[in-house]
């Protein structure tokens, strides 16, 4: 039997169509989500031995703002994705009738929303 | 050795091949089929299957419908096994899986069909073919003793003293020639549009098994009764499934007018009557456009003259819960959208009522060999098949040359050795030689375009002697030509052209019996309509033709009694109570 | 293409498209090449009308598969301009001036030409046991099992799957690592699973590293699919009820 | 039958999407661009050290470390895999992925308790 011609693996398959661009940067958000971490984790460890002021300094250099508007962005553009895809493994029905997936994503989204206000809340309000 | 070797991986092969491993798993079984299974032909069937199971339907009552649509051409022992086991076999596919439309109580859901009576057609919205031959392939899965040979090619039947012993194939992959033997052989090759330029049919529908069974010396049957459906897309060919007018549309002409009412198959009504107007049946549906044609009252288009099938009335939602594909389909290759816009159709060739003379068993007269499906003529279609009866056929039809196939293998000893060499290897060197190529000759597709064309104008719609006659000539010098065609692929891999050129031969037998008969046939019957002889005639033809190759390649035709038992011949009546 | 009439030959005379079409023969090629046809650009073209012109007139020994040309029968799948398409419903005139890449699908060994061995995709349709499986007593073939439009409506979805096979070739995860069982026959699987009249268990086959779990929910094999089977969402479905029931392992389905 | 932890692994991916989706972007808006920017104040540091003082709260930011963590392995792991085509070496790769959000997770957990 004969097996065929294989094509040699595409090492640039990712940037082939737009669709696997979006995909990779999709994936590639999770750097950035293990930044954001990390970056909550100095926080943390600012709050603890209280030298937040240095924290807010070092936040405040144009590299680091730099970063992280783009990690803002990076963990914008995950939520969006993974909030939109949730409906895929989640198929909702109610008497034969599936809940069509916008109506899943709204419901995530508006649950996004509240949640942050909630955060930004807890953390604004004046003491 | 293989016990039972079917030819043919559509729904009447792998059928055969269920029934056979279902009766004695001890057997072995193969399929051999030139396309993989699920890409068989049958996988485009649109519209259903009829079986009775309704309240108020009766076995009679489907009998004559099917007896009455094919003009008293049916041999009515056949009608009557095949309508009696039509519903179990329906039933079966559904405890298989096929996912058949319901009804909100949970019952499988039934539509009207053309020349039908009762409502009695089983679908799967319009997909039903591709849904049972899917759930057909996948079931054949769980019979791992089945052995395939996906992708091969059937070129010959091995025949030695009046027996079967197997065939000769091509893997089209590797382009290895090899003999398959075998104790039974189940042709299950499907239909011929494609000896027609404008049908319905699949690339691969060239008659192959028709060929094979006539080069063996087995008998052909009713081959000038050759189907038009009204209602084909006019450049592709593709079908618009009679659901669509089951559904409730209308047939108009150029100024909108249902011109049927017109052909004495009943009168308008806004909903659908069964046995009227539009849900007459094809024969006559067909007939009635060349007349409309005539008279000037179609549209023409670069592809022909067409009249308008309009679904606008039913409405978007109707269209997408009954007949989704057919929006499909003229959205992607009319760009139209039948719930706006009308849709331009034409008859088109679409289904071969003759075929491999069998008995009810599905037994060719050479010992050990079968044929089922659309290859086969039995015969319950007669001289005009009716819609959705020929999805259960390949069902009642392949089970049962399945089941006769297995227990003649049971009952017999593998054949005589010798001459299935020399047969195998006479052919294997045709084949190699036909392999060397040629870098001179005639291309394979014009000679099958002159073919093609010849049929059209001989055996269409209508047909008249001298055409007739004219066209026999003209074949006969195509198939000398095409003893000596072009070969540019010389390739051992997947050399599409040499099947190309196997299937143009098989074709051009295939033409030539149906020219044969239609010229030998003096009466108009159903889908047989002659101007010079436009009248049924009983007394000479209530016959079926029979045509043998002759000993010079020439067909030769005959005719053979029909069984009637129970319904003597009468009146088509349409749209008359 | 139907009927390659004179006049239609006539007509298209005047304008053009070319096709680029990778060519490999076994034996001949060490790798494809690219050969350019110049096809008749007829409003009302497919690239497989341009293809079968390029058999019928150029060249006899191009090869390739089709049947129904009617988007069913699943055997014209290709690359056309990097993308994988049904060929018999991808018009000519989508690809402006051209010239249109014509190429067998991506991640599958190449026979010949255009025609890609796919026996690798039968054997995983084969392992997720596709067929319905009952237990206990069968109904007698006098009557059906009921199931209503609701329960129908829950896996139809699943059931248009035609084998085309450009899910597989549109999935990097499949490209990458062939022992992927990758999207149609998982799509199968959920097919039956969702089925009410099955009682089957899939999980043994669908609950492993390259099943289900090779998925990155990349999700290309949905947009590319040209039957809206939604393979991406019958994985990401048995994902979670794969992982619920490895959590809950009284839990079935 | 063949045993396979990645539904486990899945869970706590999924997990993680959804509180990373949730949680991460207001706080990376807030203390990585709106507070460094000036546009919005600083808190006191006595009232996130009240906040963070909450054991719920310590609690809730343990997990959302770990999920976050897990979720951005996961997706390493086949990240990379998928890009340089060097899923041969998938053990090691996870080993390493996981590892590090173990580790994490182990760092927060010294930090917050
Ligand atoms: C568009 C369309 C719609 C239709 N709709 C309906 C409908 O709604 N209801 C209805 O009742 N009927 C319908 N029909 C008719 C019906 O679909 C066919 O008659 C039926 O499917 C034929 O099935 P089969 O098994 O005989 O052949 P096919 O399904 O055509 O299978 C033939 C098999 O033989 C194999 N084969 C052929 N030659 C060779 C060879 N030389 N070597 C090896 N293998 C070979 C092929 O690979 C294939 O597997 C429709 C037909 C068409 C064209
Ligand atoms: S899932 Fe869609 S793309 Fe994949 S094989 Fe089936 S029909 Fe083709
Ligand atoms: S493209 Fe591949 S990775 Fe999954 S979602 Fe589809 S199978
Ligand atoms: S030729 Fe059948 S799907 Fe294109």
């Amino acid at each position: 039997m004969t097996t065929g011609y294989r094509p040699r693996r595409d090492a640039f398959w990712f940037a082939r169509t737009r669709s696997y661009t979006l995909f990779v940067l999709r994936e590639l958000t999770s750097v950035f989500v293990a930044w954001s971490i990390v970056f909550l984790l100095m926080l943390i460890d600012a709050l603890a031995d209280g030298t937040l002021p240095e924290f807010a300094a070092l936040a405040a250099r144009p590299w680091m703002i730099a970063l992280n508007v783009l990690a803002l962005a990076a963990t914008c553009f995950h939520a969006i994705t993974f909030l939109n895809l949730a409906p895929k493994a989640t198929v909702v029905r109610l008497d034969g009738w599936r809940v069509p997936a916008w109506m899943i994503q709204g419901g995530n989204h508006s649950a996004w929303v509240l949640v942050s206000a909630l955060i930004a809340y807890f953390i604004l309000r004046s003491p | 050795m293989i016990d039972v070797l079917i030819v043919g991986g559509g729904g009447a092969g792998l059928r055969a091949a269920i029934a056979v491993a279902e009766r004695d798993p001890g057997l072995n079984v193969a399929v051999v089929s030139k396309v993989y299974p699920m890409r068989s032909h049958t996988v485009s069937a649109e519209g259903g299957a009829a079986a009775v199971i309704g309240i108020g339907d009766t076995l009679d009552e489907h009998c004559y419908d099917t007896i009455s649509g094919g003009d008293w051409l049916c041999d009515q022992d056949a009608v009557e096994a095949f309508v009696a086991e039509a519903p179990e076999e329906l039933i079966q596919l559904e405890h298989w899986g096929c996912p058949w439309s319901r009804e909100s109580d949970g019952r499988v859901a039934v539509r009207p069909f053309g020349g039908m009576k009762k409502m009695r057609t089983w679908y799967a919205a319009d997909k039903t073919g591709f849904h049972l031959l899917h759930t057909l392939f996948q079931t054949t899965l769980k019979y791992q003793d089945i052995i395939r040979y996906d992708e091969w090619y059937v070129t010959k039947l091995v025949v030695d003293d009046g027996r079967v012993h197997g065939v000769v194939a091509v893997e089209i992959r590797t382009g290895r020639i090899e003999t398959i033997a075998a104790k039974t052989v189940i042709l299950a090759t499907g239909g011929c549009g494609r000896v027609f330029p404008f049908t319905t049919n699949a690339a691969i529908k060239t008659g192959d098994g028709m060929a094979l069974a006539y080069r063996a010396g087995a008998p052909l049957k009713d081959m000038e009764f050759v189907q038009y459906h009204p209602t084909g897309l006019p450049f592709t060919g593709i079908l618009i499934t009679e659901a669509a007018r089951a559904e409730g549309g209308w047939l108009i002409n150029k100024d909108g007018y249902r011109y049927l009412q017109d052909y004495d198959l009943g009168t308008p009504t806004p909903t659908p009557k069964l046995r009227s107007m539009e849900l007459g049946p094809r024969d006559r549906l067909s007939q009635a456009f060349v007349h409309e044609q005539h008279e000037g009252r179609t549209v023409d288009t670069p592809y022909g003259p067409v009249v308008y099938l309009d679904l606008r009335h039913l409405g978007e939602r109707k269209i997408d819960a009954r007949i989704p594909f057919v929006r499909e389909l003229c959205k992607s290759y009319q760009n139209l959208d039948p719930a706006t816009d009308l849709i331009p159709v034409r008859p088109v060739v679409h289904y071969m009522m003759g075929g491999v003379h069998t008995d009810i068993e599905g037994a060719t007269p050479i010992a050990g060999l079968y044929a089922a499906g659309e290859t086969a003529c039995v015969s319950i279609n007669g001289a005009n098949r009716l819609g959705s009866n020929s999805l259960p056929e390949i069902l009642v039809f392949g089970r049962r040359a399945g089941l006769a196939a297995a227990d003649f293998a049971r009952s017999h000893k593998g054949g005589e050795a010798a001459a299935v060499r020399t047969q195998g290897e006479d052919e294997r060197r045709r084949l190699e030689r036909a392999r060397e190529g040629k870098r001179t000759g005639e291309r394979v597709a014009d000679l099958r375009e002159l073919m093609q064309h010849t049929l059209e104008g001989a055996a269409g719609i209508y047909r008249t002697g001298d055409v007739l006659a004219k066209a026999v000539d003209t074949l006969a010098d195509l198939r000398e030509r095409a003893e000596d065609v072009r070969v540019e692929d010389v390739s051992t891999a997947f050399n599409t052209e040499l099947i190309n050129l196997q299937e143009l031969h098989t074709m051009l037998d295939v033409a030539q019996t149906i020219v044969a008969c239609a010229l030998n046939r003096q009466e108009s019957r159903g889908a047989h309509q002659r101007t010079d002889f436009t009248a049924r005639d009983d007394d000479a033809y209530l016959a079926h033709s029979l045509v043998h190759r002759a000993p010079d390649g020439t067909p030769s035709v005959g005719l053979l009694p029909v069984t009637i038992t129970r319904w003597p011949p009468g009146e088509r009546v349409y749209g008359r109570d | 293409m139907t009927d390659t009439t004179q006049e239609v030959r006539q007509e298209a005379g005047t304008r053009t498209i070319r096709l680029e079409v990778a060519r490999y023969r076994p034996g001949e090629d060490a790798e494809p090449v690219f050969q350019g046809y110049d096809v008749p650009l007829m409003a009302d073209w497919a690239v497989l009308d341009g293809l079968n012109y390029v058999k019928d007139q150029l060249d006899g020994s191009l090869s390739y598969r089709w049947s129904c040309r009617m988007g069913v029968c699943g055997s014209c799948g290709m690359n056309v301009n990097g993308e994988p398409r049904l060929t018999c419903g991808t018009f000519l005139t989508e690809y402006g001036e051209g010239p249109v890449r014509i190429e067998p699908l991506k991640g599958f060994p190449v026979i010949r030409d255009l025609v890609v061995d796919i026996d690798d995709f039968l054997a995983k349709l084969s392992s997720v046991r596709p067929w319905l499986i009952r237990e206990g007593e069968e109904l007698p073939l006098t009557t059906e099992y009921a199931q209503t439009p609701e329960q129908l409506e829950a896996y139809k979805q699943y059931s248009m799957c035609i084998n085309c096979l450009l899910c597989y070739s549109a999935c990097p995860v499949y490209v990458l690592d062939p022992d992927f069982l990758g999207p149609a026959a998982i799509a199968l699987a959920q097919r039956y699973n969702l089925d009410s009249r099955d009682m089957g268990d899939r999980f043994d086959v669908l609950n492993l590293d390259e099943a289900v779990w090779g998925c990155t929910f990349v999700g290309e094999c949905t947009r590319v699919c040209p039957k809206h089977v939604d393979p991406a969402e019958a994985i990401q479905r048995y994902k979670l009820t794969a992982a619920l029931r490895s959590i809950l392992p009284w839990s079935k389905r | 039958m063949k045993r396979t932890v990645e539904p486990y692994l899945w869970l706590l991916f999924s997990g993680g999407g959804v509180v990373a989706a949730f949680v991460l972007p207001v706080f990376v808006l807030l203390f990585g661009v709106l507070m460094p920017l000036g546009l919005i104040d600083w808190p006191a540091a006595g009232h996130l050290q009240a906040l963070a003082g909450n054991v719920l709260v310590r609690l809730a930011l343990l997990g959302a470390v770990v999920l976050c963590l897990f979720h951005a392995a996961h997706r390493i792991r086949f990240t990379s895999e998928e890009l340089l085509g060097i899923a041969r070496f998938d053990l090691v790769i996870a080993v390493l992925c996981y590892g590090g959000a173990v580790a994490g997770g182990v760092v927060a957990g010294l930090l917050l308790f």
